[in-house]
Protein backbone atom coordinates (compact mmCIF):
# COMPACT_ATOMS: atom_id res chain seq x y z
CA UNK A 1 0.00 0.00 0.00
CA UNK A 2 1.13 3.46 -1.23
CA UNK A 3 2.28 5.55 2.00
CA UNK A 4 2.09 9.78 2.02
CA UNK A 5 4.65 11.81 3.69
CA UNK A 6 4.72 14.95 4.23
CA UNK A 7 8.04 16.90 2.69
CA UNK A 8 9.10 19.92 4.26
CA UNK A 9 12.09 22.43 2.61
CA UNK A 10 13.81 25.06 4.82
CA UNK A 11 16.13 28.01 3.88
CA UNK A 12 18.01 27.94 0.15
CA UNK A 13 16.03 24.70 -0.63
CA UNK A 14 12.60 25.99 -0.26
CA UNK A 15 14.04 29.05 -2.38
CA UNK A 16 14.95 27.05 -4.71
CA UNK A 17 12.14 24.71 -4.94
CA UNK A 18 9.40 27.50 -4.79
CA UNK A 19 7.65 25.68 -2.05
CA UNK A 20 8.14 24.97 1.63
CA UNK A 21 6.20 21.56 1.43
CA UNK A 22 4.55 19.29 -0.35
CA UNK A 23 2.60 15.65 0.37
CA UNK A 24 4.04 13.02 -1.96
CA UNK A 25 2.82 9.61 -2.17
CA UNK A 26 5.79 7.21 -1.32
CA UNK A 27 6.12 3.75 -3.57
CA UNK A 28 5.84 0.97 -1.26
CA UNK A 29 9.45 -0.46 -2.34
CA UNK A 30 11.22 3.14 -1.61
CA UNK A 31 13.41 2.66 1.40
CA UNK A 32 15.87 5.01 2.37
CA UNK A 33 16.10 9.26 2.15
CA UNK A 34 18.52 9.07 -0.81
CA UNK A 35 16.27 6.46 -3.02
CA UNK A 36 13.71 9.28 -2.47
CA UNK A 37 16.15 12.08 -3.39
CA UNK A 38 16.93 9.89 -6.59
CA UNK A 39 13.06 9.52 -7.10
CA UNK A 40 12.42 13.29 -7.08
CA UNK A 41 16.00 14.21 -8.98
CA UNK A 42 14.16 12.34 -11.87
CA UNK A 43 10.97 14.56 -11.41
CA UNK A 44 12.07 17.77 -12.02
CA UNK A 45 14.82 19.80 -13.29
CA UNK A 46 14.42 22.02 -10.02
CA UNK A 47 14.75 19.01 -7.99
CA UNK A 48 17.97 17.74 -9.89
CA UNK A 49 19.59 20.99 -9.25
CA UNK A 50 18.87 21.18 -5.43
CA UNK A 51 20.18 17.74 -4.72
CA UNK A 52 23.11 18.27 -7.31
CA UNK A 53 25.02 18.73 -4.01
CA UNK A 54 24.03 16.25 -1.13
CA UNK A 55 26.85 17.08 1.17
CA UNK A 56 25.55 20.63 1.42
CA UNK A 57 21.99 18.95 2.53
CA UNK A 58 20.57 17.93 5.89
CA UNK A 59 17.56 15.70 6.75
CA UNK A 60 15.14 15.08 9.57
CA UNK A 61 12.72 12.67 9.92
CA UNK A 62 9.92 13.44 12.38
CA UNK A 63 11.34 16.06 13.51
CA UNK A 64 14.71 13.95 14.33
CA UNK A 65 18.22 14.34 12.61
CA UNK A 66 19.17 11.74 10.43
CA UNK A 67 21.71 10.84 7.85
CA UNK A 68 20.77 10.44 4.18
CA UNK A 69 20.82 6.62 4.55
CA UNK A 70 17.87 6.44 6.68
CA UNK A 71 14.46 4.37 6.04
CA UNK A 72 11.83 6.30 5.99
CA UNK A 73 10.05 3.08 7.07
CA UNK A 74 7.06 5.20 8.81
CA UNK A 75 7.82 8.56 9.36
CA UNK A 76 5.44 11.08 8.39
CA UNK A 77 7.40 14.06 7.73
CA UNK A 78 10.42 14.63 5.76
CA UNK A 79 12.65 17.61 6.54
CA UNK A 80 15.14 18.56 3.95
CA UNK A 81 17.32 21.60 4.47
CA UNK A 82 21.02 22.82 4.05
CA UNK A 83 23.00 22.91 7.86
CA UNK A 84 21.55 24.72 10.44
CA UNK A 85 23.40 27.97 11.26
CA UNK A 86 21.46 29.56 13.86
CA UNK A 87 22.55 31.21 17.35
CA UNK B 1 13.68 24.28 35.79
CA UNK B 2 14.35 24.65 31.51
CA UNK B 3 12.31 27.30 29.53
CA UNK B 4 12.60 27.64 26.00
CA UNK B 5 11.22 30.19 24.22
CA UNK B 6 11.01 31.06 20.28
CA UNK B 7 9.20 34.05 19.19
CA UNK B 8 9.87 37.03 16.85
CA UNK B 9 9.48 39.72 18.99
CA UNK B 10 12.86 41.10 20.78
CA UNK B 11 13.43 39.86 25.00
CA UNK B 12 14.54 41.70 27.68
CA UNK B 13 17.58 39.88 28.91
CA UNK B 14 18.16 41.65 31.81
CA UNK B 15 14.94 40.28 33.15
CA UNK B 16 15.19 36.66 32.50
CA UNK B 17 18.58 36.55 33.62
CA UNK B 18 17.49 38.39 36.80
CA UNK B 19 14.70 35.07 37.18
CA UNK B 20 16.84 32.67 37.15
CA UNK B 21 19.45 34.67 39.76
CA UNK B 22 16.63 34.68 41.94
CA UNK B 23 16.31 30.63 42.44
CA UNK B 24 18.70 31.35 44.52
CA UNK B 25 21.86 29.56 43.18
CA UNK B 26 25.42 31.26 43.89
CA UNK B 27 26.59 31.16 40.07
CA UNK B 28 24.44 32.68 36.88
CA UNK B 29 26.17 32.72 33.74
CA UNK B 30 24.80 34.13 29.90
CA UNK B 31 25.64 34.44 26.70
CA UNK B 32 23.93 36.81 23.94
CA UNK B 33 24.29 36.91 20.61
CA UNK B 34 23.50 40.20 18.53
CA UNK B 35 23.40 40.83 14.73
CA UNK B 36 26.71 41.96 14.08
CA UNK B 37 27.42 44.31 10.81
CA UNK B 38 30.01 42.20 9.07
CA UNK B 39 30.66 43.98 6.38
CA UNK B 40 27.62 45.15 4.46
CA UNK B 41 25.50 43.39 6.12
CA UNK B 42 22.52 45.31 7.46
CA UNK B 43 20.21 42.56 8.33
CA UNK B 44 19.82 38.86 9.72
CA UNK B 45 16.90 36.83 8.98
CA UNK B 46 16.10 33.73 10.83
CA UNK B 47 14.05 30.82 9.36
CA UNK B 48 13.34 27.44 11.22
CA UNK B 49 11.53 24.75 11.53
CA UNK B 50 9.03 25.13 14.01
CA UNK B 51 7.87 21.55 14.81
CA UNK B 52 11.63 20.65 15.66
CA UNK B 53 13.01 24.03 17.28
CA UNK B 54 11.19 23.82 20.49
CA UNK B 55 12.23 19.49 20.81
CA UNK B 56 15.93 20.34 19.64
CA UNK B 57 16.41 23.16 21.95
CA UNK B 58 14.69 21.28 25.04
CA UNK B 59 16.85 18.20 24.43
CA UNK B 60 20.23 20.45 23.94
CA UNK B 61 19.09 22.07 27.70
CA UNK B 62 18.22 18.48 29.05
CA UNK B 63 21.45 17.23 28.41
CA UNK B 64 23.21 20.12 29.66
CA UNK B 65 20.91 19.46 32.70
CA UNK B 66 22.24 16.13 32.73
CA UNK B 67 25.87 16.80 32.22
CA UNK B 68 26.15 19.70 35.35
CA UNK B 69 24.51 19.91 38.32
CA UNK B 70 21.97 23.08 37.34
CA UNK B 71 19.37 24.89 38.99
CA UNK B 72 18.31 26.32 35.91
CA UNK B 73 18.15 27.03 31.75
CA UNK B 74 17.09 29.64 29.66
CA UNK B 75 17.09 29.57 26.22
CA UNK B 76 15.20 32.03 24.11
CA UNK B 77 15.81 32.64 20.41
CA UNK B 78 14.44 34.79 17.65
CA UNK B 79 12.93 34.23 14.49
CA UNK B 80 12.17 36.50 11.30
CA UNK B 81 13.92 39.22 10.22
CA UNK B 82 16.41 41.78 13.14
CA UNK B 83 18.15 44.94 12.40
CA UNK B 84 22.20 45.55 13.28
CA UNK B 85 22.58 45.38 17.26
CA UNK B 86 19.52 43.02 17.97
CA UNK B 87 19.31 40.43 19.76
CA UNK B 88 19.57 37.11 17.93
CA UNK B 89 19.44 34.56 21.00
CA UNK B 90 20.21 34.28 24.59
CA UNK B 91 21.26 30.90 26.55
CA UNK B 92 21.70 31.28 30.42
CA UNK B 93 22.06 29.13 33.21
CA UNK B 94 22.08 28.66 36.74
CA UNK B 95 24.28 26.55 39.16
CA UNK B 96 25.98 26.63 42.68
CA UNK B 97 29.40 26.52 40.98
CA UNK B 98 30.45 29.07 38.56
CA UNK B 99 32.24 26.64 36.47
CA UNK B 100 29.32 24.57 36.31
CA UNK B 101 27.49 27.52 35.16
CA UNK B 102 30.04 28.98 32.23
CA UNK B 103 30.66 25.24 31.13
CA UNK B 104 27.31 24.54 30.61
CA UNK B 105 26.23 27.81 28.79
CA UNK B 106 29.38 27.64 26.77
CA UNK B 107 28.21 24.01 25.85
CA UNK B 108 24.56 25.04 24.99
CA UNK B 109 25.56 27.77 22.92
CA UNK B 110 28.11 25.58 20.96
CA UNK B 111 25.24 22.34 20.39
CA UNK B 112 22.53 24.92 19.37
CA UNK B 113 24.62 26.12 16.21
CA UNK B 114 24.76 22.74 14.68
CA UNK B 115 21.78 20.93 16.43
CA UNK B 116 18.75 23.13 16.25
CA UNK B 117 17.18 23.82 12.85
CA UNK B 118 17.31 27.64 12.23
CA UNK B 119 19.05 29.25 9.22
CA UNK B 120 20.35 32.41 8.36
CA UNK B 121 20.16 34.31 5.70
CA UNK B 122 22.21 38.00 5.75
CA UNK B 123 20.45 41.23 4.18
CA UNK B 124 23.17 43.31 2.55
CA UNK B 125 22.81 47.49 2.13
CA UNK B 126 22.43 46.98 -1.94
CA UNK B 127 19.60 45.01 -1.59
CA UNK B 128 21.64 41.82 -1.81
CA UNK B 129 20.68 38.18 0.28
CA UNK B 130 22.62 35.19 1.00
CA UNK B 131 22.36 32.19 3.21
CA UNK B 132 24.86 32.15 5.62
CA UNK B 133 26.98 28.80 5.09
CA UNK B 134 27.70 26.00 8.37
CA UNK B 135 31.13 27.24 9.88
CA UNK B 136 33.89 24.80 10.19
CA UNK B 137 34.84 26.22 13.84
CA UNK B 138 30.80 25.64 15.06
CA UNK B 139 31.74 22.29 14.16
CA UNK B 140 34.74 22.09 15.80
CA UNK B 141 33.28 23.63 18.92
CA UNK B 142 30.85 20.95 19.27
CA UNK B 143 33.12 18.46 18.98
CA UNK B 144 35.33 19.53 21.68
CA UNK B 145 32.55 18.71 24.59
CA UNK C 1 36.75 49.67 26.89
CA UNK C 2 37.79 48.51 30.36
CA UNK C 3 35.46 49.18 33.34
CA UNK C 4 35.73 48.16 36.65
CA UNK C 5 33.70 49.34 39.42
CA UNK C 6 33.59 48.41 43.50
CA UNK C 7 31.22 49.28 45.81
CA UNK C 8 28.75 49.26 48.67
CA UNK C 9 25.15 49.38 46.84
CA UNK C 10 23.64 46.66 44.77
CA UNK C 11 24.05 46.90 40.95
CA UNK C 12 21.55 46.48 37.75
CA UNK C 13 23.43 43.82 35.96
CA UNK C 14 20.90 43.51 33.34
CA UNK C 15 21.99 46.92 32.81
CA UNK C 16 25.91 46.86 32.28
CA UNK C 17 25.20 43.82 30.08
CA UNK C 18 23.12 46.01 28.07
CA UNK C 19 25.30 48.60 27.59
CA UNK C 20 28.15 45.54 26.65
CA UNK C 21 25.86 44.53 23.96
CA UNK C 22 25.25 48.10 22.73
CA UNK C 23 28.97 48.06 21.52
CA UNK C 24 27.72 46.59 18.26
CA UNK C 25 29.69 43.18 18.87
CA UNK C 26 28.16 40.21 18.21
CA UNK C 27 28.77 38.07 21.62
CA UNK C 28 27.98 39.10 24.78
CA UNK C 29 28.94 36.42 28.10
CA UNK C 30 29.00 37.53 31.26
CA UNK C 31 28.62 35.66 35.18
CA UNK C 32 26.92 36.70 38.28
CA UNK C 33 27.77 35.81 41.27
CA UNK C 34 25.54 35.45 44.28
CA UNK C 35 25.38 35.11 48.09
CA UNK C 36 24.16 31.70 48.25
CA UNK C 37 23.24 29.85 51.64
CA UNK C 38 25.65 27.01 52.03
CA UNK C 39 24.17 25.57 55.25
CA UNK C 40 23.14 28.21 58.32
CA UNK C 41 24.59 31.22 56.01
CA UNK C 42 22.45 34.02 56.28
CA UNK C 43 24.75 37.04 54.88
CA UNK C 44 28.39 37.83 53.53
CA UNK C 45 30.67 40.32 54.37
CA UNK C 46 33.08 41.19 51.94
CA UNK C 47 36.25 43.27 53.02
CA UNK C 48 38.88 44.54 50.39
CA UNK C 49 42.14 46.46 50.16
CA UNK C 50 40.78 49.57 48.33
CA UNK C 51 43.60 51.15 47.12
CA UNK C 52 45.30 47.54 45.24
CA UNK C 53 41.72 46.15 44.39
CA UNK C 54 41.03 48.98 41.20
CA UNK C 55 44.71 48.04 40.03
CA UNK C 56 44.09 44.03 40.44
CA UNK C 57 40.95 44.42 38.63
CA UNK C 58 42.04 46.56 36.30
CA UNK C 59 45.09 43.95 35.37
CA UNK C 60 43.36 41.30 34.89
CA UNK C 61 40.53 42.90 32.83
CA UNK C 62 43.98 44.47 30.65
CA UNK C 63 45.42 40.88 31.04
CA UNK C 64 42.27 39.50 29.39
CA UNK C 65 42.00 42.35 26.58
CA UNK C 66 45.34 41.08 25.21
CA UNK C 67 44.36 37.63 24.99
CA UNK C 68 41.14 37.75 23.61
CA UNK C 69 39.94 40.17 20.66
CA UNK C 70 37.35 41.62 23.23
CA UNK C 71 35.41 44.87 22.46
CA UNK C 72 34.59 45.89 26.30
CA UNK C 73 34.63 44.11 29.55
CA UNK C 74 32.91 45.25 33.07
CA UNK C 75 33.90 44.42 36.12
CA UNK C 76 31.55 45.16 38.61
CA UNK C 77 32.35 43.57 42.68
CA UNK C 78 30.24 44.59 45.54
CA UNK C 79 31.83 45.19 49.24
CA UNK C 80 30.72 45.39 52.62
CA UNK C 81 27.55 43.60 54.10
CA UNK C 82 24.99 41.02 51.99
CA UNK C 83 22.07 39.04 52.44
CA UNK C 84 21.16 35.72 50.80
CA UNK C 85 20.82 36.00 47.04
CA UNK C 86 22.47 39.21 46.61
CA UNK C 87 24.53 39.81 43.79
CA UNK C 88 27.65 40.29 44.62
CA UNK C 89 29.98 40.01 41.54
CA UNK C 90 29.46 40.58 37.67
CA UNK C 91 31.88 40.23 34.99
CA UNK C 92 30.57 40.73 31.82
CA UNK C 93 32.91 40.84 27.93
CA UNK C 94 31.69 41.45 24.31
CA UNK C 95 33.87 39.91 21.60
CA UNK C 96 32.66 39.61 18.15
CA UNK C 97 33.45 35.97 18.65
CA UNK C 98 31.36 34.05 21.30
CA UNK C 99 34.09 31.72 22.29
CA UNK C 100 36.19 34.80 23.45
CA UNK C 101 33.91 36.41 24.79
CA UNK C 102 32.40 33.22 27.18
CA UNK C 103 36.64 32.20 27.65
CA UNK C 104 37.42 35.40 28.63
CA UNK C 105 34.70 35.94 31.03
CA UNK C 106 35.06 32.25 32.49
CA UNK C 107 39.16 33.46 32.75
CA UNK C 108 38.47 36.65 34.64
CA UNK C 109 36.30 35.20 36.96
CA UNK C 110 39.07 32.42 37.53
CA UNK C 111 42.01 35.36 37.71
CA UNK C 112 39.68 37.42 40.11
CA UNK C 113 38.91 34.48 42.81
CA UNK C 114 42.77 34.39 43.67
CA UNK C 115 44.37 37.10 42.30
CA UNK C 116 42.34 40.50 43.50
CA UNK C 117 42.20 41.57 47.54
CA UNK C 118 38.95 40.50 48.90
CA UNK C 119 38.12 38.60 51.96
CA UNK C 120 34.55 36.91 52.55
CA UNK C 121 33.05 36.39 55.93
CA UNK C 122 29.80 33.96 56.38
CA UNK C 123 27.59 34.92 58.81
CA UNK C 124 25.46 32.15 60.23
CA UNK C 125 21.90 32.72 61.60
CA UNK C 126 22.90 31.87 65.28
CA UNK C 127 25.29 35.12 64.97
CA UNK C 128 28.97 33.50 64.37
CA UNK C 129 31.00 34.74 61.92
CA UNK C 130 33.80 32.47 60.07
CA UNK C 131 36.29 34.13 57.43
CA UNK C 132 36.09 31.59 54.32
CA UNK C 133 39.48 29.90 53.44
CA UNK C 134 40.97 29.62 50.37
CA UNK C 135 39.52 26.52 48.15
CA UNK C 136 41.97 24.55 46.01
CA UNK C 137 39.39 24.10 43.19
CA UNK C 138 39.66 27.85 42.53
CA UNK C 139 43.79 27.32 42.60
CA UNK C 140 43.53 24.77 39.96
CA UNK C 141 40.65 26.92 38.17
CA UNK C 142 43.50 29.71 37.73
CA UNK C 143 45.66 27.10 36.71
CA UNK C 144 44.53 25.76 33.63
CA UNK C 145 44.74 29.48 32.02
CA UNK D 1 68.67 56.04 58.36
CA UNK D 2 65.28 54.08 59.32
CA UNK D 3 62.68 54.24 57.21
CA UNK D 4 58.87 54.33 57.92
CA UNK D 5 56.85 51.69 56.92
CA UNK D 6 53.08 51.51 56.64
CA UNK D 7 51.59 47.88 57.16
CA UNK D 8 48.16 47.18 56.35
CA UNK D 9 46.29 44.07 57.73
CA UNK D 10 42.87 42.36 56.51
CA UNK D 11 40.24 39.75 57.29
CA UNK D 12 41.20 37.49 60.27
CA UNK D 13 44.74 38.84 60.42
CA UNK D 14 43.21 42.48 61.18
CA UNK D 15 40.36 40.60 63.75
CA UNK D 16 43.30 39.46 65.60
CA UNK D 17 46.31 41.72 65.42
CA UNK D 18 43.25 44.56 66.66
CA UNK D 19 44.42 46.80 64.34
CA UNK D 20 43.93 47.70 60.65
CA UNK D 21 47.16 49.59 60.02
CA UNK D 22 50.32 50.84 61.61
CA UNK D 23 53.41 52.44 60.92
CA UNK D 24 56.18 50.55 61.88
CA UNK D 25 60.43 52.58 61.62
CA UNK D 26 62.51 49.86 59.98
CA UNK D 27 65.90 48.99 61.26
CA UNK D 28 68.27 50.12 58.22
CA UNK D 29 69.59 46.65 58.17
CA UNK D 30 66.14 44.78 57.64
CA UNK D 31 65.63 43.40 54.30
CA UNK D 32 62.75 40.80 53.47
CA UNK D 33 58.99 40.47 54.57
CA UNK D 34 60.36 37.49 56.44
CA UNK D 35 62.82 39.59 58.36
CA UNK D 36 60.14 42.01 59.32
CA UNK D 37 57.38 39.17 60.59
CA UNK D 38 60.08 37.31 62.52
CA UNK D 39 60.97 41.00 64.49
CA UNK D 40 57.26 41.70 64.38
CA UNK D 41 57.00 37.98 66.46
CA UNK D 42 59.13 38.62 69.01
CA UNK D 43 57.48 42.28 69.98
CA UNK D 44 54.69 41.00 71.21
CA UNK D 45 52.14 38.02 71.60
CA UNK D 46 49.62 38.20 69.09
CA UNK D 47 51.74 38.91 66.63
CA UNK D 48 53.10 35.77 67.21
CA UNK D 49 50.12 33.63 67.49
CA UNK D 50 49.17 35.40 63.61
CA UNK D 51 52.31 34.90 62.13
CA UNK D 52 52.55 31.08 63.77
CA UNK D 53 51.62 29.44 60.23
CA UNK D 54 52.82 31.32 57.60
CA UNK D 55 51.42 29.04 54.78
CA UNK D 56 48.24 30.55 55.86
CA UNK D 57 49.58 34.34 55.02
CA UNK D 58 49.92 36.46 51.76
CA UNK D 59 51.63 39.76 51.20
CA UNK D 60 51.54 42.59 49.37
CA UNK D 61 54.02 44.91 48.69
CA UNK D 62 53.07 48.70 47.46
CA UNK D 63 49.83 46.60 46.09
CA UNK D 64 51.12 43.91 44.36
CA UNK D 65 50.95 40.62 45.47
CA UNK D 66 54.61 38.94 46.42
CA UNK D 67 56.34 36.41 48.67
CA UNK D 68 57.30 36.45 51.94
CA UNK D 69 61.04 36.39 50.45
CA UNK D 70 60.87 39.88 48.68
CA UNK D 71 62.58 42.54 49.74
CA UNK D 72 61.04 45.64 51.29
CA UNK D 73 63.79 48.01 49.52
CA UNK D 74 61.65 51.38 49.14
CA UNK D 75 58.37 50.00 49.57
CA UNK D 76 55.88 52.27 51.06
CA UNK D 77 53.51 50.14 52.07
CA UNK D 78 53.42 46.31 53.18
CA UNK D 79 50.35 44.30 53.43
CA UNK D 80 49.61 41.12 55.32
CA UNK D 81 46.31 39.08 54.67
CA UNK D 82 44.82 35.52 54.76
CA UNK D 83 44.96 34.25 50.72
CA UNK D 84 42.15 36.11 48.53
CA UNK D 85 38.64 34.48 48.53
CA UNK D 86 36.94 37.12 46.11
CA UNK D 87 33.97 36.90 43.77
Amino acid sequence: MARILNIVYFAWVKERLGKGHEAMEIPSDLDTISDLVELLSKQAPEYKSVFADLTKLRFALDQEFTSIDASINSAEELAIFPPVTGG
Amino acid sequence: MIKVEVYADDFDAGFEISKLSALGCGAVASFIGLVRGDGDVEALELEHYPVMTQKALRDIAETANGRWPLHGITIVHRVGKMSLGEQIVLVCTCSDHRSAALDSCSYIMDRLKTGAPFWKKQWFKDGRSEWVEERQSDLDAKGRW
